[in-house]
């Protein structure tokens, strides 16, 4: 299927154009955050900047319409410009990763024997531990930071893809054109170059597309935990975290602190559900085997 | 049929739940104490014990000489000695240099060993012969000999310097026969010597501090505890945790005696029905450990907890709490203060931007210059951080000492917000070079610790609003990364506190203000030359008057020359709160408790 | 031919309603099958003789798919108004039917004994025993060796041929009066394909069934076909007996589809030889459906559908132009003598 | 088949070996001073600290080899090492924590694979209708709330304004039956040690503490399977054996239930690997957000105090579970799959 078939395909399918309409209207936010939320100090906008110093939520009012979180973090600001940030860690993890995993999938199983044999170790090895576990023992070990996370989840992110890409080339080298070309001694970059990488490439892109959410949701959790983002950044898995000591409100009134958990996190699940909704469709109609 | 059998599973589910919901509102026991409570304990040996979790559970169980009476930090009572030593009652002789404790007699540990002068003088060999890295024994060398540790005695005896653990068996009786010498039974007596005086001994010695538990000789040896021959001193120097016999057993005089110790979980204490006074007033006594604030509120609330710790931020949640009694503004020895590094090592270290004075960076001497450390103080919102992060549970200091200690009064005076002196200090910093090109640094908070955060969030706000081209940030770092920094020389400024070992002035100016205090040693020769001249001379006078006057005199003089110099940002002495059931009678707060005292308790 | 009709389809119409379009699959299709004779249907790949096959079966997915019209006349019964329960009385017991794909068409996860014993006990009152001892027979009737053995294997250790020889003896288990065999033999290899259809031949014979026969090469038409009729675009453009059509095919489609019979000299597919493709079914073109193929279309063909006709006794055609494929061949014929 | 089986056996040492390399390595970018943190933990310890000597007793400024061969040497004498988060050695708290672990994973699992696998075939069987739009936009959603957005709300609803739900493993008045003498603890799981002393206020309470953690872990995967098992259904229903089947005259529940289901479950069992590495690391945010003393939230503070001990103990611990249950996957790939079985 050609490329503009699938973005009509995509364009035509209800489920589709909804994950489409709400990644674009993050997109709008992200780029229009400067706007949207001004900075107080443009040096460092992703700061959110702090309206009081009482450790007490307050409740949505005009002047923070979301109202302020613990430490009185404005829950508006946080979110605007964790919208920025939710963009940046899915879009470069996802992309480096994709590119780690197509990078070594395609040299294992074009060079197979014993390049094949120690690279699938390796990945085995990095597979043996939970994702998340593992980019939280690394994050601890590089410190607070969005960029420590970022490596984290390249670190152990890119075994999918190159299990992915490996079994796509493996299935692609016996074909005939393949063959051909070696036969007609092209050099084995340009072989992989030409022939083989744009003939795996797709289903490599939708699980691309597909991950966009998990990563985001994986970072967010390091952030919760306290690993993640540094303090006062805005990073919705932050902001959720802010709310966690004030779940049960004060006696009789258990739902008093609401917003502090709402907002953030429909800011996030609407994120997420927007890529798995592209993602989901991408797959339906990519998915040969489903066609009717 | 499969169908039935989840439909009956499911019904089976509600019918507990419900029932367990109900079962669960019934059990109120009397004789069971129950507190629940953050963290873990870090050990049960008491001469390990450096942190509050342990010195807890030691509290209930082992005890000491003297204890402090009631409220108050400077009275005392005795416990196991039978009067507490005074230079009035002939007690305290030599000018202050011995101490002569009467055993009580007629005392028994929980396993039936009568309580022996012996026993004292074992307790404090094997603490002075366990003497852990890192660990509290330093306050038995410092009264007693003058030094910081076995390491400083051993090169004192042998001239060299040789690791404790290295000592052969004629070097171990060689250190031995000088360590035996602070301490020696006299009949039903047991007398210290210190090689000077040491006004805080009592204290040093008093029930809270774990290093000054008496222990069961005969049971410890027995449990694999430092055998008591001068011989062995290598064998049982320093051990690891995990080695210490004592480690997780415990055998003491006290009101309670251990039942189970599930690290970071729970203890069960039992009473010890063998207890030489009338025995405690609970069966059972449960430390429970619970870190998330909302489950102890719960268990609060139901009537399932009898005492929780409540975090200040948090005390607002359980204010309207029915049958729930909360006594707030209780004085406490710990302090909040802003630490200044006076030389920052500047390789390297991304706290300090370019290094240099150029506006996109500070250097290294930037804290050592007076004006740069008052602008700093002048523009912090002392008023809104007690208001608002204390809830105005807090007192603030001027200086390192703490209320109601020597040194201190009511009148004190302290700092407070003034951004116009704050904008003139920084004009005058580094002859104006400052002002002109502004500049650029990091200050550091540990991750967790909200109180440290905001002070340094106070802090950016104020500063960077006198000066655009002033630049703060302020970063969370975990512990480990700020161990890391303080011993790098990386550190700027940041907010630390210090929990008071023992209340006596002496506690508080040394970390702070010493050159090679806990916190003045990691802030750079620059530092250390200027406290050699200007104040390590008082804290050396301040240890060694024995007059109460003079000393207050001297402390005073140091609390200023703090104040005025600005050394650090001295900011608060957050007061304590205690959150009980209202039929937990008999409670009282006293600073040196380690947490629950809970023989003084009943809930009748 | 004056023996009653095994089944009569008349003017059959199976649509499928996507949500492109409507795909006009079959639409009106009339063909007759007689008691032990062999009906060839033939056609491109998408011609709608699947399709065809699937609605005697009644194995339509719906929806999309839905039997528009027309009826399907089987022991006095119309199959289109059958209930599923009806019909999966006759499934596998009076009609049976085999796949193209052996390989696929078996599932991978059961062996080939448990298989076939499901078509019988389903259809047979017998025990699982006695199922397993028919099975068995039945492997030994298709020609498989060592059947005891056979039957606990697994579809995957079987080759090709041994696989459709599964899907017979599973499809004749239960003694159907119809078998519909749905390109039997395009998977398999040349010498497969003969070793298969003269098995077919053999049994048809031996349990006095009718065959339909569907697929796209007419060599298999040739050899196993009593009549054929040639599907293009849904529709039966030519219905007759095997021998008139070989020896005198009358619409163009059919003519072009036996000049495209190989030579070993082009290495082509069979079916590609004729020129254009078969049109998008979502987009006949008006008129005869093969006007954007046909040498000799007219404007007439291009606006008027040609009705089936019958132009000779039983031979019945849909074409304008007769005539001049009449002209063609006598054309063609001169000069291959000239040659 | 057994081949298989042994070989993955005797490469699971070589895996093992290379995640405790890869973890040491990730703790050796640590600086020796901050590796002290361990061991000091406030301010006041640095008094008589020596740093230097610590540094030197502990040999953390050793070359990688010499301190990964002092831990490696332990390991194979079955010590683990001690955890200072713990204050255990690493098996001890591990033996400690796991039956808590266990207890809500089963309970996570059991409804996971059967509600999902089942939705799935459901959904897949009633394509396009209503109901296979429902249980779709379910599972995406599913899929897309974070575990700690759905445990918080959870927590907010059923427990902060129902009370129903509280977190912990157990009350406090369970606790004290549990360790009570007359209570015999089989097992170490709650529920059944419960059911085993015929005390059924332990057993809810027990249930009572996992429904809303189990609930939490569970939705994600839940979905996840049930979007595997509804796609991998769809393409098995259009499969050619699927239609021989019909028209053989099977029934079409018979169809759906022995000729499809079988042969949807592949896909499905060889995610299930998949999925259980996941589960254990949604472990980690459920429990600590519900405070249940497990594993999971064991290895978020041991990592965030870097306690390396517990952190490589725990590392292998999961390496040596995940292949474990790789394993199982394999096996039970191939009893459902003959292809597979007689390779």
């Amino acid at each position: 299927m050609e490329w503009q078939e699938v973005l009509i395909n995509l364009l035509r399918n209800k489920i589709s154009l909804l994950g489409i309409f709400i990644i674009l209207f993050f997109v709008i936010i992200a780029v229009f955050a400067p706007w949207i939320a001004p900075p107080a100090s443009p040096r460092d906008p992703y700061m959110i900047p702090r309206a009081g110093w009482s450790p007490q939520p307050k409740p949505p009012n005009e002047e923070h319409i979301f109202g302020t979180s613990e430490n009185q973090y404005d829950i508006f600001y946080g979110i605007i410009w964790g919208t920025r940030t939710a963009f940046r860690v899915g879009l470069i993890v996802v992309g480096i990763s994709t590119f780690i995993g197509i990078t070594i999938g395609t040299i294992s199983a074009f060079y197979g024997g014993m390049v094949d044999e120690v690279m699938m170790r390796v990945t085995d090895i990095f597979l043996s531990m939970p994702f998340l576990v593992a980019a939280i023992v690394l994050t601890t070990i590089l410190g607070k930071g969005l960029d420590n996370v970022m490596i984290a989840l390249v670190t152990f992110g890119w075994m999918s893809t190159a299990r992915l890409m490996r079994s796509q080339v493996l299935e692609i080298k016996t074909e005939e054109f393949v063959e051909a070309a070696e036969a007609l001694g092209a050099s084995d970059m340009r072989i992989i170059m030409r022939h083989v990488l744009l003939n795996t490439i797709f289903p490599v892109v939708i699980n691309a597309s597909m991950r966009m959410g998990s990563i985001v949701i994986t970072a967010s959790s390091l952030s919760f935990l306290g690993v993640g983002a540094p303090t006062g950044y805005a990073d919705w898995g932050q902001m959720i975290s802010f709310s966690r000591n004030w779940i049960l409100g004060t006696q009789g009134n258990a739902l008093q602190f609401w917003y502090t958990v709402v907002f953030p996190g429909v800011a996030i699940t609407l994120f997420c559900l927007s890529w798995n909704l592209v993602g989901d469709a991408f797959r339906d109609i990519l998915d040969p085997k489903l066609q009717n | 049929m499969k169908k039935k059998i989840g439909v009956l599973l499911l019904s089976l589910v509600l019918v507990f739940s419900l029932a367990s919901i109900v079962g669960a509102q019934e059990v109120k026991k009397e004789d069971t104490l129950t507190y629940v409570t953050i963290g873990n304990q870090n050990t049960l040996d008491p001469h390990f014990s450096y942190d509050t979790g342990s010195a807890e559970i030691i509290y209930n169980v082992y005890e000491n000489l003297i204890a402090y009476q009631g409220e108050s930090v400077t009275e005392f009572v005795p416990l196991l000695a039978t009067e507490v030593p005074s230079e009035d009652n002939g007690l305290i002789k030599d000018d202050g240099k011995s101490y002569v404790f009467p055993i009580r007699e007629g005392v028994e540990f929980s396993n039936g060993n009568p309580l022996t002068p012996e026993d004292v003088k074992y307790s404090i060999l094997r603490g002075m012969i366990n003497d852990r890295d890192g660990g509290p024994i330093w306050m038995l060398y410092e009264p007693l000999l003058g030094l910081t540790g076995l390491q400083d005695l051993v090169s004192e005896v042998l001239g060299e310097d040789i690791s404790p653990a290295d000592l052969s068996s004629e070097q171990s009786a060689e250190v031995f026969a000088e360590l035996e010498k602070v301490i020696e039974v006299n009949g039903s007596n047991v007398v210290f010597h210190l090689r000077q005086p040491y006004p805080p001994f009592l204290n040093i010695l008093a029930q809270g501090a774990s290093w000054g538990s008496v222990i069961d000789k005969e049971w410890s040896i027995e449990q694999g505890a430092w055998d008591g021959s001068p011989y062995t001193i290598a064998e049982y120097y320093n051990p690891p945790k995990e080695d210490d016999p004592l480690y997780d057993k415990m055998m003491g005089t006290g009101p309670f005696t251990l039942e189970e110790w599930e690290n970071g979980d729970h203890v069960y204490m039992k009473r010890n029905d063998n207890y030489w006074r009338r025995t405690a007033n609970f069966k059972t006594v449960v430390i429970q450990n619970i870190d998330e604030f909302s489950t102890r509120r719960l268990l609060l609330q139901r009537g399932d907890a009898d005492i929780i710790y409540v975090p200040n931020q948090f005390l607002s949640q359980v204010e309207d709490m029915d049958g729930v009694t909360i006594t707030t503004g209780i004085p406490t020895q710990q302090n909040m203060v802003g630490i200044m590094n006076w030389e920052i090592n500047t390789k390297g270290n991304d706290n300090v931007g370019s290094g240099k004075l150029d506006g996109e960076g500070v250097p290294s001497n930037f804290f050592a210059d007076k004006d740069v450390r008052m602008g700093f103080i002048k523009a912090f919102n002392y008023k809104a951080f007690i208001e608002d992060v204390r809830m105005g549970n807090s007192i603030q200091i001027g200086g390192p000492i703490v209320r109601p200690l020597l040194g201190t009064s009511e009148d004190q005076p302290v700092y407070h917000q003034d951004l116009a002196a704050a904008e003139e200090h920084f004009k005058n910093a580094f002859d104006g070079e400052l002002w002109e090109k502004g500049f650029q640094i990091t200050l550091l908070f540990n991750t967790g610790n909200s109180a440290r955060q905001t002070g340094a969030d106070i802090l950016k706000t104020y500063i960077e609003g006198i000066n655009p081209k002033f630049k703060v940030d302020v970063r969370g770092i975990q512990w480990s990364s700020y161990l890391d920094a303080l011993v790098q020389g990386n550190f700027t400024l940041g907010f630390m506190g210090w929990l008071g070992d023992f209340p006596d002035p002496h506690n508080w100016v040394t970390p702070y203000l010493a050159g090679d205090g806990t916190f003045g040693g990691y802030k750079g020769d620059l530092y250390k030359e200027w406290a050699n001249e200007t104040v390590e001379p008082l804290i050396e006078e301040g240890i060694t008057t024995v007059d109460p006057a003079k000393r207050k005199e001297i402390y005073k003089e140091l609390q200023t020359i703090a104040f005025e110099e600005g050394i650090d940002l001295w900011l608060d002495q957050p007061t304590g709160h205690n959150v009980r059931r209202t039929w937990v009678k008999g409670w009282y707060p006293n600073a040196m408790r380690p947490g629950l005292d809970a023989y003084i308790l009943d809930k009748n | 031919m004056s023996k009653e009709k095994l089944i009569d389809v008349k003017n059959l119409a199976t649509y499928f309603h996507t949500e492109e379009g409507t795909v006009k699959a079959v639409d009106g299709v009339s063909f007759e099958i007689y008691p032990g004779e062999t009906l060839g249907v033939v056609g491109e790949s998408g011609c709608g003789k699947s399709v065809t096959s699937l609605s005697i079966m009644r194995l339509i997915e719906s929806p999309p798919g839905k039997i528009e019209t027309g009826e399907i006349i089987f022991d006095n019964k119309d199959l289109t108004k059958s209930t599923q329960k009806e019909m999966r009385k006759i499934r596998g017991n009076d009609i049976s039917m085999i796949f193209q794909e052996p390989m696929t068409s078996l599932n991978p996860v059961y062996t080939v004994g448990d298989q076939i014993m499901e078509a019988i006990l389903i259809h047979k009152d017998v025990n699982k025993k006695q199922a397993r001892q028919e099975s068995i027979d039945m492997l030994t009737k298709v020609g498989i060796p060592l059947p005891e053995q056979r039957v606990d294997e697994y579809p995957h250790q079987l080759s090709g041929g041994m696989r459709q020889r599964v899907m017979i003896a599973m499809a004749l288990s239960c003694d159907p009066q119809l078998l519909i065999a749905d390109e039997p033999t395009t998977a398999l290899d040349v010498t497969i394909q003969a070793q298969i259809l003269e098995l077919m031949n053999g049994l048809k014979d031996q349990f006095g069934m009718a065959i339909m026969m569907i697929t796209h090469d007419l060599g298999v038409i040739a050899e196993v076909s009593d009549r054929v009729a040639v599907m293009y675009a849904g529709k039966i453009v030519e219905y007759t007996d095997v021998e008139t059509l070989y020896a005198n095919p009358k619409h163009p489609y059919t003519w072009g589809l036996m000049h495209s019979i190989p030579h070993i000299e082009k290495d082509v597919d069979r079916l590609q030889a004729i020129p254009g493709s078969v049109p998008n079914p979502l987009d006949f073109p008006q008129g005869c459906k093969y006007n954007t193929r046909c040498p000799f279309a007219t404007d007439k063909c291009r606006e008027v559908e040609p009705e089936i006709e019958e132009i000779e006794e039983s031979h019945q055609v849909a074409c304008w132009h007769v005539d001049k494929l009449e002209e063609a061949k006598a054309k063609e014929k001169k000069e291959k003598e000239k040659e | 088949m057994i081949n298989y089986i042994i070989r993955r056996l005797l490469i699971l040492p070589v895996i093992l070996f290379g995640v405790s390399v890869l973890v040491f390595a990730m703790l050796m970018l640590v600086g020796p001073y901050q590796r002290l943190s361990t061991y000091i933990k406030s301010p006041a310890e640095l008094k008589t600290a020596n740093l230097d000597s610590l540094v030197e007793k502990y040999g953390l400024n050793d070359p990688f080899h010499q301190q990964y061969g002092r831990w490696i040497s332990g390991v194979l004498k079955g010590d683990f090492g001690w955890s200072e988060t713990a204050g255990a050695t690493v098996t001890e708290a591990v033996l400690q924590r796991f039956p808590a672990t266990l207890e809500l994973a089963l309970l996570a699992l059991i409804p996971v694979i059967m509600g999902g696998i089942n939705l799935g075939v459901f959904s897949a069987v009633h394509h396009n209708d209503p109901w296979d739009h429902v249980t779709r936009v379910f599972s995406i959603v599913g899929w897309s709330i974070p575990t700690f957005v759905f445990g918080l709300v959870v927590l907010m609803i059923f427990y902060g304004v129902l009370g129903w739900f509280p977190p912990g493993r157990l009350s406090v008045w369970a606790s004290d039956i549990i360790r009570s003498s007359e209570f015999v603890q089989y097992t170490h799981l709650n529920i059944i040690d419960g059911l085993l002393n015929a005390n059924l206020k332990v057993v809810g309470d027990a249930i009572r503490h996992l429904v809303a953690p189990v609930f939490s872990i569970s939705i994600l995967w839940w979905a996840y399977i049930l979007r595997i098992t509804r796609s991998s259904m769809l393409e098995t229903l259009r499969k050619d054996y699927i239609r021989t089947a019909r028209s053989k005259g099977v029934k079409e529940r018979v169809v759906v239930k022995k000729h499809a289901r079988k042969n949807a479950l592949i896909p499905v069992v060889t995610v299930a690997g998949h999925m259980v590495l996941g589960l254990l690391g949604g472990l980690v945010i459920t429990e600590t957000i519900f405070g249940y003393q497990g594993l999971g939230q064991f290895f978020a503070s041991a990592a965030s105090q870097l306690d390396y001990a517990a952190v490589l103990g725990l590392a292998l611990y999961f390496g040596f579970l995940l292949i474990l249950i790789n394993l199982c996957v394999d096996v039970s790939y191939a009893i459902i799959d003959p292809r597979i079985r007689l390779e």
